[in-house]
This record gives structure tokens, sequence and C-alpha cells, in this order.
């Protein structure tokens, strides 16, 4: 049986002197997300996401019960590293899926790889632990940082975009993604602004992009950020004078709050809810029955973690003890990706296709990003040779 | 010993010092007079001061010390009482005079030594608690005093620091008669050894005390002499003396 | 006072007792409770030095756990590894922080200076939150930790432990002394009538500042020893609401106390623990414990289990 | 920096001015009144969001939801008055901040409990919801302007209360000498209950109108608290006047500090240096003004007359 169970809840902490091991599930997954603040609803995707394969295979992950404790990281990196101590010292679990923020997972890194606990991230893909940083404890399920950015300035370059007014949350996913898309864009970056993590307000920044003579905006802010910009964007009237072209800003968390304000904005992924694959439109469907609202990319990453777990765990037999025959097995990345092609660079981050996309109306008045075509097949990072594992 | 030039103090519009000039000759006993308001309190401050004056000098045994700050002075030898009984309420009778004691003899910048034992200092603060009378109230906590205690508490805690000059501001205010006799005969001994500037309603001590008298009025002293003078003194009679018989 | 002192030790002998007992029923999670505990401990008891000895509230305090955690993170980074060296950095760096804001900040009293303090804290707190080199918000993880003449004993585990709690005793011990000094007498005596401290001939303002740079100096190795045992500093570490819980630790505790501010710290770490073990929602317990604590138990803690020594070290 | 964009910050500074200065007046009047030190009068900015956020969802209409918003962020002033603060009103500050601060992580916790950990927010109203034409490109929004024109109305009618009232008359005496209104006879438990319901009812506004244009969500009232502190001791405590001064110059150089710091900035950094350096600085600016004003003029800008605090 399967059941979510937050900090402790029911245990009383000097209880635990007394060994709980006659409690214990056979298989212990810990989750650090953020579910508090703007982005709350990016953790609330993965944790569904997650808990929607769980539910598909009765609780099980190759045979043995799961136990799920979520926790809360309120986009703070004390708090984060607080909890994911709690996981591993207090809980032992065995494996901890985490985090939606690329800072948040800096700073609970270290002490989750250092206990040789496998840490597997469902989204955040930054560039410090793609290169030299690589870790044999760790895996992304996601992407790194700069490839959907990189695959923007690939897509602005199509579009014949010449000035671009490039903006993104001042934090390391931020600074990746900036990094991504001046990359491969070809044109002039007009400004270059950075707003704090979980910036409001938006008006002095649209008043300096009104100002700047861009063909098109590229942006990246996740979550709450990205709805209060849109909003304000098309507010100020500046979405009749450039294009809007962006990651992460405009997606299945947002488009609720943004509605027919982002309609035919551009995005770059690695998936789409219609991205026309069998397994994909199944776990749509399944996703949509169970929690009424169209599944997101962080949805998606979390449904193939529990996924590749399982797979990982079937090769070794449900055995934990042996880290080197489980790390093998996740490395094989023995399972069906609702992405299509999917496997592990020598850095245990995903080499997969990414593709240009654009925001819709769907015929149920549900907005959704859709695919528009590939623009880059077994796209890896370019961090993965500075790896030496 | 003390000397005042021409101190001046203003309060906006209201001049409560003015131009005031006064001498405190070795063993001498000077007492200040006047009504209420007159500004004898203000004075005191100024001369400690607690005040900053706008103009004058005050100079202790030569030595200029109108630039310097209160403790500073307390340092160069300028002891004072207050009016309203001033004490450390939380400590014993013989810390707070302990205390007084070890701003003299310096070496309060020690961490580590418990003050408490230090002999050094209990003697010296025992040694004028005894000379004022509250030997066996010692261990007592200073908040649980009476009345009359606290005013020898408040003398003791002034004269443990040695002082070349005392301040006293009304010392007799609040006792009862024989409470106030016992304290004129202390002071009386005391001018022997500390010339003192005395502010005081209380006529017994002021003529039993003073060597000379200033009668202070709207911040002016009208009148400075030698109390039997003062006392036969026109002005003084009219603007004081007077309105008091 | 005897009593008071019993306490002093039957906690301090618990905490030494417990890391023998620990590994025997296995739990190395209690084993960083209590350093945690212990590492709020010392703060709070820096604390106690300038708002029970010295009367002077201060809403600041926390950034001074901060300078010292970021001094030794910053010295650490750029290779100094031993211990006592980044000991004596930290003392340094945090003594001159809080001499230059505790000189400016002791023109002010009462209220003011409370609301002075918090202004220089959220000044230092933003400082950490620019240094980008060194993780800017997000933090710095510590990829190397200090050692001790080389050798690893107080990374983690029972060195680290033993490290904490001889650091913490010291405090207690040294915090207690410097009330009972001259030093510590003349402190009191300001906070309890500053112009006759003055017009007992001490320069009060003088005696005041050391004392706050005392305190900071402490709280500065409490940050310095946060960094080691979480291994990662962030600028999280010295915002106001962390003075905040200083002073809850502080007044919980009973002011001016010998075990004040040490019972207080082991009672918010230990009852947020258990609170939000039993419930996740515990702050909804938790607040309205802190508003009947103060309504009604106005002591603090120290004077529910031994009756106050008042005026007392 | 254009025209268009100092234009824009201004309106920003003097917007965010109002609403710090509607939860500072009631923050001072408390403060210079009772002497009591309220840290959770930020958290009624935040039941005033979380009111207005539920009541516009139970009624469907902002116009309506307002009163009722306002009224009941009054009944919660209140009600706390009555359960907790009045007890504290003699206690020594240290018991008033430790207590308050119990309150505030009860009532943030609650709001967690209650509406759930996310941010929330709600749509302007529809009668509000337009946008002005500003520029070529740019549209300012009409609701923003509003709500600058509602706050310095807010300003004007409290002014007048303070100044040309009865009860304005023994607040301002109230918060300069408490022993003399006392001495006149009046009931200062009512009075002080007053100013603390309308106090309350003032932070409560801000949150309603801040709702729409900023994020709801637990804890958004802590560090709004911390600012406000900052806007009375630069004001002067217990001052109305100085209170609304301090709020417009503490909102305008705020926003306009963190603009012009980060540009400056990246004259010496890169952009994203120059944007930890230039926020940093510019959210020290308020703290530096308050620490100077503390120590070269402590009773503050406009000091309530005769306030000894």
């Amino acid at each position: 049986m399967t059941k979510i169970k937050h900090l402790g809840a029911g245990t009383l902490a000097f209880s635990l002197l007394a060994s709980t091991a006659a409690l214990a599930e056979d298989l212990k997954i810990g989750m650090v997300v953020t579910l508090s603040g703007p982005p709350a609803a990016l953790g609330q995707q993965i944790v569904d996401g997650f808990q929607l394969a769980l539910d598909q295979k009765e609780g099980q992950l190759a045979g043995l019960g799961v136990e799920l404790i979520v926790e809360d990281d309120e986009l703070k990196p004390d708090v984060a590293l607080l909890k994911a101590n709690t996981l591993i010292e207090r809980e032992e679990v065995d494996f901890v899926v985490g985090t939606v923020f690329s800072n948040m997972l800096q700073a609970i890194f270290k002490p989750v790889v250092e206990s040789e606990t496998f840490l597997i991230s469902p989204n955040a893909g930054p560039s410090t632990f793609a290169g030299r940083n690589c870790n044999p404890y760790f895996f992304a399920t996601s992407y790194q940082n700069n490839q959907n950015a990189e695959v923007s300035g690939l897509i602005a370059n199509e579009e014949g975009f010449e000035n671009v007014f490039v903006m993104a949350p001042n934090y390391q996913a931020g600074r990746d993604n900036v990094d991504g898309f001046r990359q491969t864009f070809e044109g002039t970056v007009s400004d270059e602004v950075f707003t704090p993590l979980g910036h409001q307000d938006f008006s002095a920044e649209l008043a300096r992009i009104s100002t700047s003579g861009s063909d098109a905006i590229f942006t990246f802010m996740p979550g709450g950020m990205g709805v209060r910009l849109v909003n304000q964007f098309d507010e100020a009237g500046l979405s009749e004078t450039m294009r809007f072209m962006s990651v992460f800003t405009t997606d299945e968390t947002t488009l609720p709050g943004q509605k027919d304000a982002a309609v035919g904005f551009l995005a770059a992924g690695s998936w789409a809810p219609d991205l026309p694959n069998e397994a994909n439109a199944a776990f749509v469907a399944a996703f949509e029955e169970a929690y009424g609202y169209i599944p997101g990319s962080y949805a998606m990453q979390a449904y193939d973690t529990a996924n590749l777990i399982e797979s990982a765990l079937a090769a070794t037999g449900g055995d934990m003890s042996d880290k080197d025959a489980v790390r093998d097995a996740l490395r094989a990345a023995d399972f069906t990706s609702v992405r299509g092609d999917f496997s592990f660079n020598n850095n245990h981050y995903p080499v997969q296709d990414f593709h240009k996309l654009e925001i819709v109306k769907r015929e149920d008045g549900q907005f959704h990003t859709s695919f528009v075509r590939t623009v880059a097949e077994d796209y890896a990072d370019s961090f993965h040779a500075e790896c030496d594992m | 010993m003390l000397e005042i030039r021409h101190l001046s103090k203003s309060f906006g519009a209201l001049r409560v010092s003015d131009d005031i000039s006064l001498a405190l000759g070795p063993n001498e006993c000077h007492a200040i007079i006047g009504p209420n308001g007159a500004g004898k309190t203000t004075l005191i401050h100024q001369i400690s001061g607690v005040l900053r004056s706008d103009a004058g000098e005050v100079r202790l045994g030569g030595r200029d010390v109108t630039g310097l700050t209160v403790w500073q002075r307390v340092q160069a030898g300028l002891g004072r009482t207050f009016q309203i009984t001033s004490i450390l309420p939380s400590f014993s009778v013989l810390e707070n005079v302990a205390i007084a004691a070890q701003a003299k003899a310096g070496g309060s910048m020690r961490f580590f030594a418990p003050a408490a034992r230090d002999a050094a200092l209990n003697d010296a603060a025992a040694a004028v608690l005894t000379r004022v009378g509250l030997a066996d109230r010692m261990e007592a906590r200073a908040a649980d005093l009476s009345h009359g205690e606290l005013r020898l508490l408040e003398l003791a805690i002034a004269l443990a620091a040695r002082p070349k000059v005392l301040l006293l501001d009304e010392p007799m205010a609040g006792l009862g008669r024989t409470e106030s006799a016992a304290l004129i005969d202390l002071l009386a001994e005391l001018r022997a050894e500390v010339p003192m500037l005395l502010v005081e309603h209380d006529m017994d001590a002021v003529f039993r005390l003073a060597d000379r008298l200033s009668v202070l009025v709207d911040g002016r002293i009208i009148a400075s002499g030698p109390p039997a003078e003062v006392r036969d003194d026109p002005g003084a009679r009219a603007a004081y003396l007077g309105a008091e018989a | 006072m005897a009593r008071d002192r019993m306490i002093g030790a039957a906690i301090f002998a618990t905490l030494l007792a417990l890391p023998l007992l620990l590994p025997l029923v296995g739990a190395d999670y209690l084993m960083g409770l209590l350093i945690k505990a212990m590492l709020l401990a010392i703060a709070a008891i820096s604390l106690d030095l300038i708002i029970g000895q010295g009367g002077m509230v201060s809403l600041g305090h926390a950034a001074f756990i901060g300078v010292g955690a970021y001094t030794a993170a910053i010295a650490l980074e750029s290779g100094i590894e031993e211990i006592l060296i980044l000991l004596a950095l930290t003392l340094a760096v945090t003594a001159l922080v809080a001499l230059i804001t505790g000189a400016l900040a002791l023109r002010t009293s009462g209220v003011y200076f409370l609301m002075i303090t918090l202004a220089f804290g959220q000044m230092i707190y933003f400082t950490f939150t620019s240094l980008a080199a060194y993780g800017g918000d997000d933090g710095l993880t510590l990829w190397s930790l200090a050692t001790l003449f080389g050798s690893d004993v107080v990374q983690n585990g029972e060195g680290l432990y033993f490290f904490v709690l001889a650091t913490l005793l010291a405090t207690w011990a040294g915090v207690h002394r410097i009330g009972l000094s001259r030093f510590g007498r003349v402190l009191r005596a300001a906070r309890d009538n500053p112009q006759r401290a003055e017009v007992m001939g001490y320069p009060i303002t003088r005696y005041r500042l050391v004392a706050y740079v005392i305190a900071a100096c402490i709280a500065g190795v409490s940050g310095l020893l946060m960094m080691q045992y979480a291994e990662f500093v962030s600028p999280a570490i010295a915002t106001w609401q962390r003075s905040g819980d200083l002073i809850v630790a502080v007044v919980l505790g009973g002011l001016g106390t010998r075990n004040g501010a040490l019972l207080g710290a082991f009672f918010i770490v230990l009852m947020e623990e258990i609170l939000s073990s039993l419930l996740h929602e515990w702050r909804l317990i938790y607040g309205p414990l802190l508003v009947i604590l103060v309504l009604y138990a106005k002591g603090g803690l120290a004077d529910l289990m031994a009756p106050r020594a008042k005026g007392a070290g | 920096m254009s025209l268009t964009l100092f234009l824009i910050l201004c309106l920003n500074g003097l917007q965010y001015g109002l609403l710090l200065f509607l939860i500072a007046a009631g923050l001072t009047l408390v403060f210079g009144v009772m002497g009591f030190i309220n840290l959770a009068h930020g958290v009624q900015y935040m039941v005033g969001a979380y009111l207005i956020f539920a009541f516009t969802g139970l009624t469907g209409s902002f116009a309506l939801a307002l009163p009722l918003s306002l009224l009941a962020a009054l009944a919660i002033g209140l009600l706390l008055e009555y359960a907790v603060f009045r007890h504290l009103y003699a206690r020594p500050h240290l018991d008033q901040v430790l207590a308050t601060f119990g309150i505030i992580i009860f009532l943030n916790e609650l709001a967690k409990v209650l509406f759930g950990p996310t941010t929330l927010s709600i749509e302007t109203p529809a009668f509000l919801s337009g946008a002005i034409q500003l520029t070529e490109q740019l549209r300012y929004p009409v609701y923003r302007l509003a709500t600058i024109g509602v706050g310095l109305a807010v300003a004007i009618g409290l002014f007048a209360t303070i100044s040309y009232t009865r009860i304005g008359m023994l607040v301002r005496a109230g918060s300069t000498t408490p022993e003399m209104v006392a001495a006149l006879g009046v009931n200062v438990t009512q009075l002080f209950r007053v100013v603390f319901g309308v106090g309350a009812m003032l932070a409560g506004f801000a949150g309603i109108i801040a709702a729409p244009i900023f994020a709801i969500e637990p804890g958004m009232g802590d560090n709004i608290l911390i600012i406000a502190f900052v806007v009375i001791i630069i004001g002067g405590v217990g001052s109305i006047g100085g209170a609304f001064v301090a709020a417009i110059l503490v909102g305008l150089i705020d926003t306009l500090g963190r603009s012009v710091a980060t540009d400056l900035m990246s004259l010496f950094f890169g952009p994203s240096m120059a944007n930890q350096v230039g926020p940093a600085l510019a959210s020290m600016l308020i703290y530096i003004l308050m620490a100077a004003i503390l120590v070269f003029r402590p009773k503050g800008l406009l000091p309530a007359k005769g306030v000894v605090a």
C-alpha cells in the first residue's frame, strides 16, 4: 500500500529511539519539492505525476511497497536542506526525488549524495552538476537547464528575430537559461535583465522593454512569476508590438491564469501534452482523469522518474544494497518514456529530442502547449564532456 | 576647590540659569537656597555635567572641567547626590557602594574574577557604610530600604568615590525631624573633610552647616555672603526669606 | 543559587553522557538535533548578555551569527581549513563589525536601539544576498570543512558534538563569570539606573559597547559552528525572524538568569521537533503557546524550575 | 533612464508609499499612544488580502466584498485586542515583542491551513480593469492609478480626523501625554480600542487593495511590517504627518533605488552581478536612511510634539 506521509506525522520524535523497523515499508522514497509560494503548482504537478505512476502500479514499484514522504522546501535553501537532512537521517529513505528549482537542488545535493542515497531530479537540471561536478549518485530525468534556452535560440534564428530582450530570475537556472540562449542565438541581445526570484511586479521591466526596440522578448519565469509577467505584458499592450518566446513561462501550470493572453506565444521543450506517441496519449488521458487538469512537463518528468526507479529495481530484483548495481540499472534507463526516445548521457543527464512549441486553446476551452515540430534530435547538453564518469 | 564662572542655561525662552558665578573654598560649605523653580537643581545638573551649559565655566581644583562628560567629572573628583533618590534597586546595599568605590579604584574592565568577593572594594564600601550608619543593613537589597536609609545610601554612594567636592541636592528631602538631625550631624562632621555645595530647603540645616549662603531666584544669585549677613539682606528677605517667614 | 547551579550541572552531565548512550539505540539524527539545540543555546546565551545583563534589546543579533558563518565559509573557500585560525578570523571580523555598528547603535536606547539594530541586521543580511561569488540568495554548499590540527574529528558525528558541547560549556561559564565580574556589575548597574551609573563615574556607553562586541563574537562563533554542522551557509541564517527566535529563547528561558537562555534554546528546538512530528501544522500550537507563556509565566522557564535570584548573573 | 521609465517608477513608488502609509498609520498611533510594539500589525495586512480573496469568491463581486472585508478586518483586530493585546499594554516591550511574535506565527500558519501554501490571486475588479495609454507602446493599468487616488483620499481623511475632531485631539494628546488624557476623565481603554481597531482596519485595507496587484500568500505581512516600522521611525513615532512623509519617501527611494542601483552597478559589473549587488544595495537604502535618522535626528523627521519615548 502507498501512503503519502508528511514530515513524521504521527511519530513522536523520541519514539524514534525505538527502531521504526517494524513500521517500515519495503521502499522509502523522499520527495523535496516546492509546494509554497508562487511556484507551488510546479511542485504539485510533480507530486501528482509521481503519484499517478504509483497508483497505476497499485502502490508498488517492482513488487516493493512504496512509502512516499513529501516535503515542501518553501523555496528557501535552508529549509530544503533541513528537509533533506530529515529525510536522510530520520527517515533513512532509499531515494530522494527533488527538486523543482536548481537553487534548492544545490542546497540539498551534498548531504544526499554523501550519504550515498540516490538523488533523482524530476525537474532542476543545473549546469553545476552536469560537468566536472557530476556525481555517481545524481540523476536528472528532466533536461539540462541550458538546453531549452539553446533550442529557443535556434527557434529565434529561424523566426528571423534580430533584437531580443532577455529576462530571467536571478538564480542558477535563470543564469543557465540566459547563457543557453546567448550560445545559439545569432542576433543581438538588446538588453539583459535579472529579477529577484519570486518577482511579482513587472511594470518597471515592462517600461524598459517597451523602449528597447526589440523584435521579441525571451524569458524564463516559472510559476506565478510567469502568470504575472504575461498578464502585465498583455495589459501594457506590448503583445501588439513584439513577439513573446519563453521556456517554462507559458506552460500547463501557468496557462490557467494566463488564458488568452498567452495564445500564440512560442516555447521550447522536450515534450507537450499532444506529443504524438501512444504512451503519452495514455499518460495525459489518465492524468486528466485523475486530477482534472492538463499535465505539464513537471508531471511528465515525475511520471518518468517513477517509471525509471521501477525499471532499475526490476533489474536488480528489488535489491537496494548493491549501489553499483542500482546505478547501472538506472543508467540503462530501460523504461518507456512518454517523451519517446530517452537515454542517459555519461553525466546522468538525458539525451532527448527538443521541439518548437506554441500555446493553443483546446476545443473545450482549456489551454496547453502544442507540439509544432522537432528542432533538435538526440540533443545532449554541452557540459557532459567535462564529466569523467 | 570649585569655581563657577558666568554659568548660563536656557530652555527656549526660559532662562533657568543666568550668569551664575560662585566659588567654594577648601573645607567650606556653601549653601544655595531659593524658592521652588529658582533653578537650584538645574545648577547642580550643570555643575555635574548632566546638563550642558550654554555659557560659562566650571573649574575643579583649578582645572577646567566644562568640556568633560558626567563620568569624567566624577572621575575628576566631583561627587553628587540626587534630590530624588537614585540608587541601584536590585543590588545589595554593600554592592551599591562597592560599585561606586570600584569606579574610583579602576579595573572595571575585568571580566572574570567575581567582584562580589573582592575584599578591597568590600572593605572600602563597608567603611563608608559604617560612617553613614548603615553598617547593619549592608546585606539588604537596596530596594527594601526605608526612605531615610535610602537618603543615607545616596550619600554613601557619593562618598565612596572619595570626591574632592560634594554636590548635595536636598539631602534632607522627605526626612523626619530626628532623621534630619542625625544627617545634619553627619554632614557637619564631613564638612571638615570635603567641601560641599548644599542645596537645601531645611533652614535649620542651612544655618547649622553653611559657611556661605547664596540666594537663587529666577536663575540669578541675588545675594551671597555669610549666612548672618544674607539673613539681614533686605533684597533676599523680600524675595525669599520673607516669603517663608 | 545552589539549585540553579545543579540544574546547569545536570544539563551538561546529560549532554556529556548522551553520545555514549545514543549509539546503543542508533539515532544519529537525535545527535544532530542536540547539536542544533546547543548551537542555538550558544547564540541565545550571548544575546542574554546584552538583553538580560545589559538591558539592550537587539533585534539584529542573528546578523552576527551570519557574519561568523560567512567569514568562516569565505575563509574555507579560500583554502584556510584550520578551525582555530577560522575561529580567530571569525572573532576578528565579528568584533570589527560589532564595534562599528554598536558604536552607532548605542547612541540610541530602548525601542530605538531595537530598531537600529534591526536596521544594521537587515543591511548585513542584504550584504550576504549580494555575495554572488558565494551563492548570493541561494547560499553556498561547503565541499570541504574545517579541520582541527589537520584532523577531521570536528567535521561530524561525536567529534563535532563534543566540540560544540565544549564551546557551549565555555560560553555558559564565561558569560556567567562576566556577569559576576567587576565589568558585569557595572553593566547591570547601567541597565538598572543608567544615570546613577554615570554619576558613579562610569562611561556606560563604553561598557555597553564592550558587552555588545563580546556578545557578537560569541554569536559569530556559533555561526562558524553552524556552518560546520550544516555544511552550508545562506543569508537565511541572518534574517530578522532568526533574531526574533533568539529573543524568544532568551525571554522564554528567563532573562538574565544563569540557565534561562540554555533552557529556552533547548525548549524551542525540542518543542519544534516534537510538535512538528505530532502535527504538520505545529505552528498553530507553538504560536499560542508563546502568547500563553508570556502572559502567565513571567519569569520564564528558569523561574519555573528554580526561584529567580534577582540581579544575580 | 527614459522618461517613461522614470514616470512609471514614480507612480509605482507613490503607490507603494501609500500602501506603506496605510499600514504605518495604525502602527505609529498604537506605538505612540499606547507605547505598544505590535509586531502582529503586519499580519492584519495579510488578513485583509485573504479576506478580500474569500469574500470575492463568495459574493463574486469586488465591490460587495470590499465593505465585508473591511468589517471583518476590524472585527479581527478588535478580537485580537480583546483576547491578547490589552493584557500587554502595561508589560515591558520585550513581552510585547514575544507575544505578538507568537500571534504572527499562529496567523501565518492558520492562513496556510485554511487557504493552502500556494500563492493566490484575485482579478482586478472589472470596473477598474482598463489601462491608460502612457506612451505609444505602453499602457498603465487604471487599477494602480485608482489605488493611488484611494490611498491619498484615506490619508487626507485620516489627517482631517486627527487634526479637527475631538477623538483626533484625544489621540494626539494621548500620543504625547497619556496621563493627561486619563486625568481628563476620558476612558483611555476605550480610546485605545478605537485606535487599535481603526489601525487594524487600515492595515487590512492596504492588504485589500494590494491583493489584485501582488500575490496573496502566508507570511506576506512579515517583511512589510518591518518596512512599516522603518517608516514610523523615520517619520517620528506617533506622528501621522511624519508617517505620511516617510512612507512616500521610503516608497520612492525603494522603487527608484531598485532600478537606479542596478543601472549604476551595471556600469561596474556584468548584469548578473549588478543584479545581485543592485537590489541588495537598494534594499539597504531605507535601512541606511533609518539608521542615519536614528543617529542624527532620533525623534524622526516630523516628530509628534512632546513625545518622550
